[in-house]
């Protein structure tokens, strides 16, 4: 397969600008850039999972904002209780994540693609509107979290540039745990599903039950992001798990260049910088934005990571 | 990955440029909704505070101001994002906004810790005028309850027996039906609450006409109050039955609603045709700068934000780095409002007087015009639970 | 007698009016190959889909070495000892030909619940499925991706990755279909090396082949089976002539 | 809950499906024959409401602004086709997906530029404004009845231009067996374009009609586009009839799912507590009967074969 070759310098070399952006940060708007960052990695994270499921598994997911909802929610119904503990709030997220995952997985994946992709953003939807229906937590408008998490007691997480370094600690692991997935024996059979199921089943491989697998690791770390997200904003709302939403990871993936891993990281920059960017320049920013979105996929297949590639290729012929 | 780099490069560079440039100029973020269908809102929020400043001769307390728009896209993690920019790269001083609640309660934190004053020259909720009122946080609007009890308080005043009532699912919503009911004591024919952004009104209309009331009142801004009204309109109700409402016909949604909001009731603090000299001339340069728009509430509330932060700027001499004397300023309230009488209470919402607005025709537009009214200096219900530190 | 591989008793299929499968009733024995031949339309694709289980019978049973497995998934059926290759190629176009057998070989030794260690890296599986594919002479092309391969090559990496799964019974929908004389010789050179290993059906229009390899044939018209026995007697058959083998050998 | 309410509401879910039927009739054609998931069905269907506006300020008769409407949004569709759609066809569902989407950013963005960010209207043809009396006490918007009269009517239409006509035919078998159309020779590309037109065209007619009930405002479309794929995949991709049955289904289950939850949850709970989660019930429901349709039948209720 062609990951094991692809060479290991771009990835190596993303996170080590993501190591490093806080230094160059702390020469202008520190706060601000750091957080712009801090959420970059976040929705690098979600894009990632969601890079597996549809990159490698074939399975586009119309609803994947609803596990990082279910993430952000966890982190801050426990701290309207006064729960703040990492060590509780996060497994806790994890699992329900996971519970949502194994539930709407195993309904979900009776379908095959337009259908998948549907069926995902009704579940989607409706735990948006469970959301939008949580008075005690604020309902439609969110909550704002008292404090972020903290560890055995320890704020660690208060200062804005502890918190990017675990959330880029998080990222990393979230990358080589994919990795090895994605290379090991059951990230081949889940790869070999999204080839050709019908081959799969007949040389033995119940092809549901490893999809469900993959899509309960792909909702854990979209929980995780959404956990981290809460604790970035220090704010939850229901808007965080709105099908909109879901659609922007989608486009993250397939910005970056699908089937990548690291093109969905790159994904998540390209798209949280520009909106940035392209807002600050002017009011009817979706006017470049939208066309953009257009010219790529005409043009750069594979994402910004295939235009970089062509361009190179070409070049190098040239 | 050159791209990233560069990315970052021009993040960075922009922040450095934004702080090199123009030390003097006295720097005033805008945290408003610009995209979506409630941008038409956003944009009067903004069109006012542009008017303020202009009719100012560009100045604010005698400083040139630099304004920083940011577009919130009704996203609260966005506006979260938005806010702790211009707190942090753009170094602002003040924070002018938002429309709408939920936006206040997410960015009320960034905003107030990270050293700014946030003005909102709409958005009251409850929770800040009470127990979490905030010390460097100003309203120059009202509390949010306040315009629906207008409604409530003209139902009972006018004896009214049986009353329809609705509002969008959501905490705003709520406190809204709550604020009616405050006033109101007849006989509630029904409280319904629908999805937020619904757009057909068929289902519950019908319920309304079944329901023998003699009024509805309802809170369904922006673009649900144009489709319920005409909605309304198209049923035949409004002539079975009296429309009371809040933020529901507006000079923004009037132009969409046109002849079918004609004698529609409406709680407010002000209205276009309040009668002294600089609403006028307030009214006047508003529809000259704008296409002829009449201004809203919205505009009219952010251009008394631009005056606040123009009169207390002025009483510390345009300094802005003691923030207590000029939180001191700001307390009481040194400018001339609109709507005349204004102070603020000790929780930094208004203390003002309420009127019933009715619509008009005006020329070829449509507008609010005062009606009766209804409260003088009323502070609002959540006053009392704030200790203000 | 002991007990027959492949059991089929009375197999019914039909889509709606459609009646594709008529009562079909066939044994396979221990190490027999058996061809089932008929016309386009017979419904043979049909009844390897319901051997192999993608397909469910409307009626009738299955029985693979005794066990029924009428009503198994067809990842069931493969772990019992059921392969097969399909009439359109059914590789992995995006795996490597060694890759495409390496997995049938997971498939049977042990759990396919690891989630690290590369799977790649395994010589257990890597070398089971070398020798596999040295078993259809594709060893030199086991690094290219399935779908870089020429169609021959491709059917024998179907062959292949049937024989990885160290089958009791192979389903063999036509193998030689699609490929030029040269390499139908060398996939029956194949065939006939593998044969008495284990227990094959095969479907084939080639009738060179059919008799080359056959030790009973079935013949199938309109879903049902006309004739069954030793390809001498088959070819004898009067019935068969008029009905089919007469229009194709002239 | 009176027996007229239940009718009248009956009424409001008929117009409601009616309208989506507009909407997810072309979507699911579009998607059917083409393969082609087209998100900027949606803005088409705003195009549509706005042009209306825009002619009828310039004529001030409602019937002209409707053809005039219909014209400009079907060159607007075809300028769209031509440009970007018509590279699209055979790239995968992913790509469609964020390409329309990109074309959604640029006309919401634009319609705000053109006519402003606050919402439109326009006004009912005096012919039909008024209600009637179903019954007394109870009255009905004869535009209303308009919506619903002119939706069925398109659908007979529709089912007679499918069954009877050769275009007809061959999209039916385009959204069955896509290559056999292109194996009798037909030109495929100017079919394409004849159905991608036609869908653009009742889009825009369901936006002109939907205007004088609801405002006309940026970013219309979007919410209405999700309830047409709702529709399309609960009626099977690519089946005219599902679609249809589909659409009635949907309008009447979130129209009645809204009036009488409340109502219902009443009889198991408090008053309060139904208040509040009734309405968040009601806009679950047609997500919830999504789901399940899909989990008892993957392909929706009348699949299409050979997909």
């Amino acid at each position: 397969m062609n990951f094991v070759r692809r060479t290991e310098a771009l990835p190596i070399a993303i996170f080590l600008v993501l190591a490093l952006a806080p230094v160059a940060a702390s020469f202008g708007a520190e706060t601000y850039l750091l957080n712009l960052f801090t959420r970059v990695m976040i929705y690098g994270i979600a894009a990632l999972a969601l890079d597996f499921l549809c990159g490698y598994g074939g399975l586009v997911s119309f609803g994947h904002a609803a596990f990082v909802g279910i993430g952000a929610y966890t982190a801050a119904i426990f701290g309207a209780h006064g729960v703040s503990e990492i060590a509780i709030t996060l497994p806790v997220a994890l699992i329900v994540s996971a519970l949502f995952a194994y539930l709407t997985g195993t309904v979900c994946l009776r379908t095959k693609s337009v259908y998948f992709i549907m069926i995902t953003l009704a579940f989607g939807q409706m735990i948006y509107f469970v959301a939008g229906s949580l008075s005690p937590y604020g309902g439609d408008d969110g909550l704002t979290l008292k404090l972020r998490s903290t560890l055995f007691g320890f704020p660690i997480l208060q200062n804005d540039r502890a918190l990017y370094y675990a959330v880029l600690l998080f990222l990393l692991g979230s990358y080589l745990l994919l990795r090895a997935v994605v290379a090991s024996r059951f990230g081949r059979v889940f790869r070999g599903s999204k080839e050709n199921p019908t081959r799969m089943a007949t040389i033995g491989f119940h092809v549901f039950s490893y999809q469900r697998v993959a899509y309960v690791i792909a909702g854990c770390l979209g929980g995780l992001s959404g956990f981290l997200l809460a604790n970035a904003t220090e704010f939850v709302s229901p808007s965080y798990m709105s099908w909109q939403r879901s659609g922007e990871l989608i486009i993250m993936v397939l910005f970056g260049g699908i089937g990548t891993l690291h093109g969905a990281i790159v994904g998540a920059a390209a798209f949280l910088l520009l909106e940035d960017m392209l807002g600050g320049i002017t009011e009817n920013w979706k006017l470049i934005f939208g066309p953009m979105l257009v010219l790529i996929v005409l043009f750069a297949r594979g994402g910004l990571l295939g235009l970089a590639t062509s361009i190179k290729e070409r070049l190098s012929r040239g | 990955m050159n791209k990233l780099l560069s990315s970052v490069a021009a993040v960075a560079l922009l922040g450095t440029a934004c702080t090199a440039q123009a030390q003097e100029k006295l720097k005033i973020g805008v945290v408003t909704t610009l995209s979506g269908p409630a941008a038409v809102l956003g944009q009067q929020l903004r069109n006012g505070l542009q008017l303020a400043i202009k009719d100012n001769g560009g100045k604010l307390g005698g400083r040139e101001v630099e304004l920083f728009v940011q577009d919130d896209e009704l996203k609260p993690d966005v506006a979260v994002s938005k806010a702790k920019a211009l707190i942090d790269r753009d170094k602002v001083d003040f924070v002018v906004g938002p429309i709408f609640s939920n936006i206040l309660v997410a960015i009320m934190k960034p905003v107030t810790e990270g050293g700014a004053f946030l003005i909102s020259p709409n958005a009251g909720t409850s929770n800040f005028a009470g127990k979490e009122c905030n010390p460097n946080f100003f309203v120059t609007s009202y509390q949010n309850d306040q315009n629906h009890e207008v409604m409530g308080k003209y139902a009972q005043d006018a004896g009214m027996k049986k009353v329809f009532i609705m509002a969008p699912n959501y905490p705003a919503g709520k406190d809204s039906l709550a604020g009616f009911k405050r006033f109101f004591k007849g006989e509630v024919a029904d409280e319904v609450y629908v999805p937020l952004n619904q757009l057909d009104y068929s289902a519950e209309l019908s319920k309304i006409a079944a329901s023998g009331s003699e009024a509805v009142f309802v809170f369904l801004p922006g673009g649900m109050g144009v489709n319920f009204v005409k909605q309304f309109r198209q049923a035949g109700l409004a002539d079975k039955m009296k429309f009371l409402s809040a933020f529901t016909v507006d000079e923004s949604t009037l132009p969409a609603q046109k002849e079918a909001a004609l004698g529609f009731f409406g709680g407010a603090n002000w209205a276009p045709d309040l009668d002294n000299a600089q609403n006028k001339k307030f009214v006047e340069g508003y529809q000259k700068e704008y296409n002829g728009a009449i201004p809203a509430t919205y505009a009219f509330q952010s251009y008394d934000a631009g005056l606040l932060i123009d009169g207390a700027l002025k009483a510390v001499g345009g300094k802005t780095d003691n923030k207590d004397a000029l939180r001191a300023a700001l307390e009481k309230a040194p400018f001339t409002s609109l709507r005349g009488n204004f102070k603020f209470g000790a929780n930094h919402y208004p203390i003002q007087d309420f009127y019933q607005v009715k619509v008009v025709q005006v020329g070829d537009k449509f507008a609010t015009s005062i009606d009766k009214k209804v409260f003088t200096d009323y502070t609002d219900p959540h006053a009392k639970d704030c200790k203000m530190k | 007698m002991a007990e027959p591989v492949l059991r089929i008793e009375n197999l019914r299929k039909n889509f709606g009016g459609l009646v594709v499968t008529d009562g079909v009733s066939l044994d396979i024995n221990e190490g027999e190959l058996h061809a089932v031949i008929g016309p386009n339309g017979a419904g043979k694709t049909t009844l390897i889909n319901q051997i192999s289980g993608t397909l469910e019978p409307s009626d009738g049973r299955i029985y693979l070495n005794g066990t029924d497995i009428t009503a198994l998934p067809p990842d069931k059926r493969a772990h019992l000892g059921l392969a097969r290759s399909f009439q359109i190629t059914s590789v992995l176009p995006r795996f490597s030909a060694l890759e495409n057998v390496a997995l049938a070989v997971q498939a049977r030794a042990g759990s396919s619940y690891q989630f690290m260690g590369r799977a790649d890296k395994e010589t257990a599986l890597n070398d089971a499925a070398m020798a596999a594919l040295t078993e259809v002479a594709l060893d030199k092309r086991a690094d290219l991706l399935a779908a870089h391969l020429s169609h021959g090559e491709k059917r024998a990496l179907e062959l292949a990755i049937a024989l990885a799964m160290q089958p009791k019974l192979l389903l063999l929908d036509e193998p030689m279909a699609g490929t030029g004389p040269e390499e139908s010789e060398r996939l029956i050179g194949v065939l006939q090396k593998l044969k008495g290993r284990f227990a094959m059906m095969l479907v084939e229009h080639d009738m060179n082949a059919v008799f080359a390899l056959a030790d009973r044939i079935s013949v199938l018209t309109y879903g049902r089976i006309l004739a069954s026995g030793k390809p001498a007697e088959v070819r004898a058959d009067p019935a068969v002539m008029t009905a089919y083998l007469g229009e194709e050998l002239e | 809950m009176s027996f007229t309410l239940l009718i009248v509401q009956t009424l409001n879910g008929l117009q409601f499906g009616v309208l989506l039927f507009l909407i997810a009739a072309g979507l699911t054609l579009v998607f059917g024959v083409m393969d082609f998931i087209n998100l900027a069905h949606g803005v088409q269907y705003m195009l549509g409401a706005y042009l209306a506006v825009m002619f009828y300020a310039l004529t001030g008769n409602f019937l002209i602004a409707l053809v005039a409407a219909l014209g400009a949004a079907l060159l607007l569709g075809l300028l769209l086709e031509f440009t970007v759609f018509r590279h699209l066809y055979d790239r995968d569902h992913l790509e469609q997906v964020i390409a329309t989407f990109g074309i959604i950013l640029f006309l919401n963005q634009g319609v705000k530029v053109v006519w402003g960010a606050a919402p439109l209207s326009l006004p009912i043809p005096d012919m039909f404004a008024g209600t009637v009396v179903l019954s007394p006490g109870i009255l009905y918007p004869v535009w209303r009845l308009m919506i619903i009269g002119s939706g069925l009517a398109v659908a007979l239409i529709l089912y007679l231009l499918v069954t009877r006509t050769r275009v007809g035919m061959l999209v039916r078998a385009g959204a069955t067996h896509a290559n056999i159309v292109s194996a009798l020779g037909v030109d495929i590309r100017r079919l394409f374009m004849i159905v991608f037109g036609f869908g653009t065209m009742l889009a825009a007619f369901a936006g002109v009609m939907i205007a004088p009930i609801l405002s006309v405002e940026p970013g219309m479309g979007d919410s209405v586009l999700i309830l047409a794929f709702v529709v399309i995949v609960i009626g099977g991709i690519g089946s005219m009839r599902g679609a249809f049955i589909a659409a009635l289904l949907i309008g009447l289950v979130d129209t009645l799912g809204r009036s009488f939850a409340i109502d219902i949850l009443r009889l198991v709970m408090p008053p309060s507590p139904a208040r509040t989660v009734g309405p968040a019930i009601a806009s679950m429901l047609i997500y919830v009967l999504m789901a399940l349709v899909l989990y008892f039948r993957p392909a929706g209720l009348f699949p299409a074969k050979g997909r």
